[in-house]
């Protein structure tokens, strides 16, 4: 069912305009996933100046550098900007360039459907900043929406969240979304249709099956998000009372749906995060992963709990206890088949002859927060504890180590690890040993003190406090390590600029791996593989390297 | 195990059927929030109009055995492309498109009668609102379902049809008809039924 | 399973890889401006809608009606054969190592021992407060926040709720840690028994000494640690017998610590 | 984490140092708004586990970490390595292994956490228990207390609250028009104000005492500016307190000028003061300087805070729902005599 032509060597063109539109037109896995991730990028230092802006405002108590209105627009957008405009779209980055390469195909399942999906992504991420300039309808100065990244009715109905800002974090979440649901569709299709011969479902690359799990959360959890959107936006334009408290509208509907989405949605952003640790700790220990099947089972197992925990974001609305109880019980098993993973990496480090390049070292750091991250998550799943946490800065403590300390550390990791592939170029050890070194302090800085400011009583989403609170220290501390961090992340972004422009040529297997991304050239051609590969076992080029001692007859 | 695993497995699902499935998987997750919004805000409204005052069952009925015999005929179009008879085809594909629009039309008198005679608007009470969005998405994806089937059947009229070719296309917008309807066998029941009771 | 009219068994884009267009870049940029309409101006939508029509068609042109593909260099739609693998010769790497299939052995012992420790808590019980009941009714405080307040004659009365709650309760916990003595029992350096029969029991002992006044309060109010303390053994020395008899497990004493977890290398070789 | 412990361990008495402070001639001490200081049966209880959980996760915490970092030091690459290490594909009794303990210590959190919600989290009041409404409004708090004489008849009270020591006290939570939370540390978690459902908490304070805390759930521009306050204080000055809240407001013909300017104004359009104005859309003024704070807390309540306060009110807390009505500083000043007799 096709029709061939000759390579219309799009790349190729000389001229500056050429080569962009190149990229603009290309329906190329790799391009859409090094644009995803690049755009991801430039989000997440645009985000992250929003939160240097707030800690700038907290430094001290009753400070000024913010307005109230402005304060809360920052941390609406820095919230909205960093899950869905930094972590969706890097997943669907690092989805796109990988799941194809790994499972040995030529390209995602829809190629067409994924150039539209980055778009929607990105032009539904710009539509969200020109709130900015638009969000008091194009007559005012401009506001971007302050309702927070999960929006809570009735703060979002016309009565108290008047001019456009509102429908603008709707609208421009809503397109991205929409960019998101295809690239789910896409990666869900392409994982089950498009592995190459002997790709069983049990040799995939463990990426690869949290791709899957991830595209399944997104189909499950995001339709509904979109869903509850619509009905903000049909009360908000057309009058109606989904959320309006006046005509008996109930605001606990909300928060219902919203949430239903946004619990999975949390562990649609860290499973990708999982899927690279579970790539570089093996490659780097030297050691095939420990408990591959159990793994899996992990995996698809906290898919199915996370459906099923939303409640726990709503432990103080005033649910009847014995939910509260049942959403206690459901968030604390969560914690098994995580706690089995964390296990297992460990348990592959152990006995190997671990290299610490600069990716391990994020993958390390990776393991020694996110433990801490979901430990405190455990401690907010009991309700009781929870009356007292919830909403304070304990849980902003929580959440950036489980987002920063969990999803970033690991998406720096796999950017170091995945950059020689995708350049053909490595990345400079020495930046990038100073990058993580400043990134992990400044990291700790910012948010180890937030638990203790949350545990004296310090409300999130606050523009100021008094000063007689005890909170003064530790403010200052958090505000200190804002610029440490921020070094970290421009060496980083240094390291990559430079090394894609000169750093040494990586060849096509610098790190020694066993996934079939490493099989193909660096970059890889266009059509990946100049034959498709097939598969022997769950680590394709270990066999190749030792045929005297396969993998396949120990699967 | 032994080198006998070494051999390829080729088999794998096609992208259509796959790519389909998840469409309709998350579309039904879509139908899913405003059929939880219905049943949440059944009797809540703060004020009147009710559904048992303003809702007539019997059109409904009518309707709902056109669109739901529409996909008999939309299978039997199916069948027609894959045997090549293209008449049988086009007849079959028109019968469905003039069963969907049918159902169109019905919820569009339905409308209209209760805008206009019984001043039910979305604005009106929760009911209102949770009627229209629920029922307005549904008539929206038949209005989607509809461009898909005739434009298929603009394509059959050209002569651009190849049953080898094509018939797992049509299968597939066949596939997304069906759900169509399933998901009007839910809206239907809690509408017209769940929400009627006294 | 597999339909006929499917695509041919085979990696799709065999052939070829798809070609360059542009309509996903304007359909999604017509959406994008006829949402964007809402909250500017209807004049956006129409250029909107234009765009996305545009778009939507050279989407459609480019996949109908055949997808267009781009020429592969020769040769590249045959997959390439998998590697000569030898067959299987070296053990060096080994999958399953430690104990055999115990886990049943582990149940059973769960079992054996939750019996045991019954017994004995039962029988403080009858000795001290005169009730088989108090024990089992001091368990189900974990849970039920009013036996924590209720006074000695009603915990030492029989409640058919308390009662399978703590049947329950002492049913899961005794499951799991005959499970766990199975797996862990075998690591142990030396006399499984003694490791799991008495310093297993110490610990646990410990912890909850500690932790008592709110992981069960109700029982706080009226333990005696040393009958605490035996009923704990008890159960650990019947788990730990019934696990250990049922398996030749002490194969692996002798082994460096590593090596009888399992982690470091291979267990059985 | 180890640094967490060490700071759990001095938290509390790193904000002990009580400060003193006047209210209606007693002195009480200011408790600091967290939750290490429990000053009744709700906050107490939630401490323990507190204890509980912060210990259990800290041994987890020391468990993985140690085998992360033994395994880091233990394991790294060494110079002369040779090839690859054994490759070891799992083991079936370990994983189960830890499976199964974070199981055990699942189900028995479960079960301890259950136990603890169902026991502070009364759905029914506590025996003995005085009812008081707590309604949140854009960026203040209401009180609602059933007046002591009058049967049917409820005293309405803003920003402060009191309470009288070692009596329970079941709050109705109620919202006027976004959520809210009802944060008061020391004396019992939060529970959230909702817009068209009636929420309930219970706490008991059994020490006199100023309790600090603030709206806990973002509420809109000024959410950070809602603060709480809880006066708690021996049963019979709490009754003294209350009783001169059910008086009507003091009449005082010498700052008739300002009351006059008051009523005319838009002032009582939106404030209550008992016999001269009701309206309900801002807090009631009948006993204005019964209180020792101004707009919820933000500030100190004397001459010039409540002057420089009618003068523009964005000043003191931007975005507030009180708008600035541009007096002339003669008026100013009247208003503010005016009001500093509502004693
Ligand atoms: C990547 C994102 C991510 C991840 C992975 C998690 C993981 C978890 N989260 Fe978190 N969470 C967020 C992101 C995330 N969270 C965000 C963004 C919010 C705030 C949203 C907002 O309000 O803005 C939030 C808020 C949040 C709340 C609500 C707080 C409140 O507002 O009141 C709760 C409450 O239960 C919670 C719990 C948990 C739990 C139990 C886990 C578990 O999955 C953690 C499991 C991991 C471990 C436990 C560690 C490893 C396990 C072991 C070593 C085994 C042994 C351990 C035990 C037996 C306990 N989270
Ligand atoms: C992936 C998610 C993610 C990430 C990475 C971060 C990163 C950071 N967050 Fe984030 N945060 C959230 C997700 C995230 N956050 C969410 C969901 C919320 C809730 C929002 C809500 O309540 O609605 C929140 C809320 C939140 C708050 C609470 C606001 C409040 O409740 O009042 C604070 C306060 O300090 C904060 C701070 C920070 C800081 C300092 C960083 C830092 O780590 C950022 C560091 C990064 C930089 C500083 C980048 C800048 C780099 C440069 C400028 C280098 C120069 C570059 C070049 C030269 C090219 N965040
Ligand atoms: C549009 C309504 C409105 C008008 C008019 C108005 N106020 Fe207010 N006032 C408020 C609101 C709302 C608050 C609560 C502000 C807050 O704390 O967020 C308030 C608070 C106050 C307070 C502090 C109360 C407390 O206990 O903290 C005083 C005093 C006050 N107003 C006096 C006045 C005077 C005097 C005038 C007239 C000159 C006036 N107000 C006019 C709405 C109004
Ligand atoms: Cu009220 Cu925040
Ligand atoms: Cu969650």
């Amino acid at each position: 069912m096709s029709t061939l032509h000759a390579p219309s060597h799009t790349a190729a063109g000389t001229s500056l305009l050429e080569r962009l539109h190149g990229w603009a037109i290309t329906v190329d896995h790799k391009r859409l996933g090094i644009m995803y991730v690049v755009a991801a990028l430039l989000f997440f230092v645009v985000g992250g100046l929003e939160a240097a802006a707030m800690r700038l405002q907290l430094i001290k108590p009753m400070n000024d550098f913010l307005t109230p209105q402005g304060f809360n627009q920052m941390f609406t957008m820095h919230g909205t900007t960093m899950v869905f405009l930094v972590g969706m779209p890097m997943l669907a980055g690092f989805g796109n360039f990988l799941v194809p390469l790994m499972i040995g195909a030529r390209d995602m399942a829809f190629p067409r459907l994924n150039a539209f999906g980055f778009w929607l992504f990105l032009l539904g991420g710009l539509l969200l900043y020109f709130s900015w300039i638009g969000g008091d309808g194009l007559y005012g100065a401009g506001g971007a929406p302050d309702v927070g990244w999960f929006a809570y009715s009735p703060l979002t109905s016309k009565t108290f969240s008047r001019g456009n800002s509102t429908d603008y974090w709707i609208l421009g979440i809503m397109v991205s979304g929409f960019g998101s649901l295809s690239a789910a569709i896409n990666f869900v299709t392409t994982i089950l249709c498009m592995r190459c011969p002997g790709m069983t479902l049990m040799r995939m690359p463990l990426m690869v099956w949290m791709m899957l799990v991830v595209g399944f959360l997104v189909l499950v959890a995001l339709p509904v998000l979109t869903a509850a959107q619509v009905m903000l936006l049909l009360d908000r334009s057309l009058g109606a009372h989904f959320f309006d408290p006046q005509q008996a509208g109930s605001a606990l509907l909300w928060q219902h749906l919203f949430w239903f989405f946004g619990h999975p949605e949390v562990y649609i952003l860290i499973l990708p995060g999982f899927g690279f640790v579970s790539e570089i700790v093996p490659v780097f220990s030297r050691k095939v992963i420990f408990g591959y099947t159990l793994m899996v089972a992990a995996t698809v197992g906290i898919g199915f709990i996370s459906l099923g925990v939303w409640a726990h974001h709503m432990f103080v609305v005033g649910l009847p206890p014995w939910l509260n109880a049942l959403f206690a019980a459901s968030t604390f098993l969560i914690s098994v088949p995580t706690g089995i993973k964390i296990f297992n990496w460990i348990a592959t480090m152990w006995g190997g002859r671990i290299r610490f390049d600069t990716p391990m070292l994020y993958c390390t750091g990776f393991l020694g927060m996110f433990v801490i991250g979901g430990l405190t998550g455990i401690m907010l799943a009991a309700v009781p504890f929870t009356t007292q946490l919830s909403d304070s800065y304990f849980v902003v403590g929580h959440f950036h180590y489980v987002l920063f300390g969990g999803l970033v550390f690991a998406i720096l990791g796999a950017v170091t690890y995945w950059f020689p592939k995708a350049t053909g170029r490595m990345m400079d050890e020495g930046l990038g040993r100073w990058s993580f070194w400043l990134i992990l302090l400044g990291f700790n800085l910012v948010f180890l003190p937030m638990h203790f400011s949350g545990m004296l009583g310090m409300p999130r989403r606050i523009y100021t406090y008094q000063p007689d609170r005890g909170w003064e220290m530790w403010n200052l501390v958090t505000t200190a390590g804002v610029p440490v961090q921020m070094l970290g992340v421009a060496v980083f972004v240094w390291n990559m600029i430079r090394s894609s422009l000169k750093g040494p040529v990586a060849g096509d297997d610098p790190w020694d791996a066993w996934t079939l991304e490493w099989a193909t050239s660096s970059p890889p051609p266009e059509h990946n593989f100049d034959r498709i590969p097939t598969c022997t076992s769950a680590r394709p080029l270990w066999d190749r390297k030792h045929p005297d001692d396969p993998d396949c007859h120990y699967e | 195990m032994n080198a006998a695993t070494a051999q390829p497995d080729t088999w794998r699902p096609s992208r259509g059927k796959v790519g389909m499935a998840c469409l309709i998987f998350m579309e039904s997750l879509f139908f899913s929030g405003f059929i939880i919004a219905y049943l949440f805000y059944i009797g809540k409204s703060a004020v009147g109009p009710w559904p048992r005052d303003v809702l007539e069952l019997k059109p409904v009925l009518v309707n709902s055995v056109a669109l739901l015999s529409s996909s008999f005929t939309v299978v039997a179009a199916v069948r027609a492309l894959e045997r090549g008879r293209m008449e049988a085809m086009k007849f079959w594909l028109l019968a469905t498109i003039g069963l969907g629009a049918w159902f169109l039309w019905g919820t569009w008198s339905e409308w209209r009668g209760l805008i206009e005679d019984k001043g039910l608007t979305i604005a009106t009470n929760l009911f209102g609102t949770t009627f229209y969005s629920l029922v307005g998405f549904h008539a929206f994806h038949v209005f989607a379902g509809l461009l898909a089937l005739g434009t298929i059947l603009l394509l059959g009229v050209l002569g651009r049809l190849k049953p080898r070719r094509d018939t797992i296309r049509f299968e597939l917008i066949s596939w997304y008809w069906h759900f169509v309807d399933v998901v009007w066998i839910f809206v239907f029941t809690t509408v017209y039924i769940v929400g009627m009771r006294p | 399973m597999s339909d006929p009219r499917d695509e041919p068994a085979s990696v799709p884009y065999l052939r070829g890889v798809p070609e360059p267009t542009s309509g996903p870049l304007w359909a999604g940029f017509g959406v994008t401006l006829m949402f964007a309409a809402l909250v500017t101006h209807a004049l956006v939508a129409m250029v909107g809608f234009v765009c996305a029509v545009a778009g939507f068609v050279a989407w459609a042109r480019a996949c109908f009606p055949e997808e267009r593909l781009e020429s592969l260099p020769t040769g590249a739609d045959q997959p390439l054969p998998p590697p000569a693998l030898q067959p299987k010769g070296r053990e060096s790497r080994v999958m399953l190592p430690a104990a055999m299939h115990p886990y049943r052995a582990g149940l059973r012992g769960g079992l054996a021992g939750g019996v045991s420790m019954a017994v004995v808590a039962v029988g403080w019980g009858l000795l001290k407060h005169g009730s088989v009941w108090l024990p089992i009714n001091l368990l189900s405080g974990v849970f039920v926040p009013s036996v924590g307040q209720a006074s000695l004659e009603t915990l030492s009365t029989f409640q058919p709720g308390l009662f399978a709650l703590a049947c329950g309760i002492h049913l899961v916990a005794c499951l799991f840690v005959g499970l766990l003595y199975t797996v862990t029992l075998p690591m142990m350096p030396r006399r499984p028994l003694i490791m799991g029969g008495v310093l297993g029991p110490v610990l646990w002992t410990g912890l909850l000494y500690a932790s008592i006044g709110i992981v069960n309060p109700a029982l706080e109010r009226f333990i005696s640690w040393p009958w605490f303390f035996g009923s704990q053994v008890a159960f650990g020395l019947t788990c730990g017998r019934t696990v250990s008899r049922a398996r030749r497990i002490d194969t692996m004493t002798g082994l460096p610590l590593d090596e009888r977890m399992g982690v470091e290398r291979g267990g059985v070789r | 984490m180890a640094l967490l412990v060490a700071v759990l361990a001095v938290l509390p008495c790193h904000a002990a140092e009580p400060v003193i402070c006047t209210t209606a001639g007693t002195e009480l001490p200011v408790v600091p708004p967290h939750m290490f200081e429990p000053a009744g049966p709700v906050s107490d209880e939630v401490q323990s586990m507190a204890w509980l959980l912060g210990g259990i996760c800290l041994g987890i915490f020391v468990v993985v970490e140690g085998l992360l970092v033994y395994s880091i030091v233990k394991f790294r690459r060494r110079e002369g390595d040779r090839g690859e290490p054994v490759q070891l594909f799992g083991s079936n009794p370990i994983e189960l292994a830890w499976t199964v303990v974070p199981t055990l210590i699942v189900f028995t959190l479960a079960l301890v956490t259950i136990r603890v919600i169902r026991d502070i989290d009364r759905t029914t009041p506590p025996e003995g228990a005085m009812c008081v409404t707590a309604i949140g409004h854009q960026w203040w708090w209401e009180y609602r207390y059933p007046h002591p004489t009058d049967p049917t008849g409820e005293v309405v009270v803003a920003n402060e609250m009191h309470v009288p020591v070692g009596v329970p006290i079941w709050v109705r939570l109620e919202s006027a028009d976004v959520i809210h939370s009802w944060w008061v540390p020391a004396l019992a978690g939060k529970t959230d104000l909702m817009p068209n459902q009636t929420n309930r908490l219970w706490f008991r304070a059994d020490t006199p005492g100023i309790y600090l805390g603030q709206c806990a759930e973002y509420c809109g521009n000024q959410h950070a500016g809602m603060l709480l306050r809880v006066v708690a204080q021996p049963e019979a000055e709490y009754r003294a307190w209350l009783a001169g809240q059910a008086a009507p407001a003091v009449d005082d013909r010498s700052v008739s000028a300002g009351r006059s300017i008051f009523e005319s104004l838009a002032c009582s359009t939106c404030h209550a003061v008992k016999g001269v104005s009701d309206g309900a859309f801002a807090p009631d003024l009948t006993h204005l300087m019964s209180r020792t704070t101004i707009a919820s807390g933000m500030a100190e309540l004397d001459r010039d805070t409540l002057r420089s306060w009618i003068d523009d009110p964005q000043v003191l807390k931007p975005g507030c729902n009180m708008p600035s009505l541009k007096l002339s500083p003669a008026e100013l000043d009247a208003v503010t005599d005016y009001l500093l007799t509502l004693k």
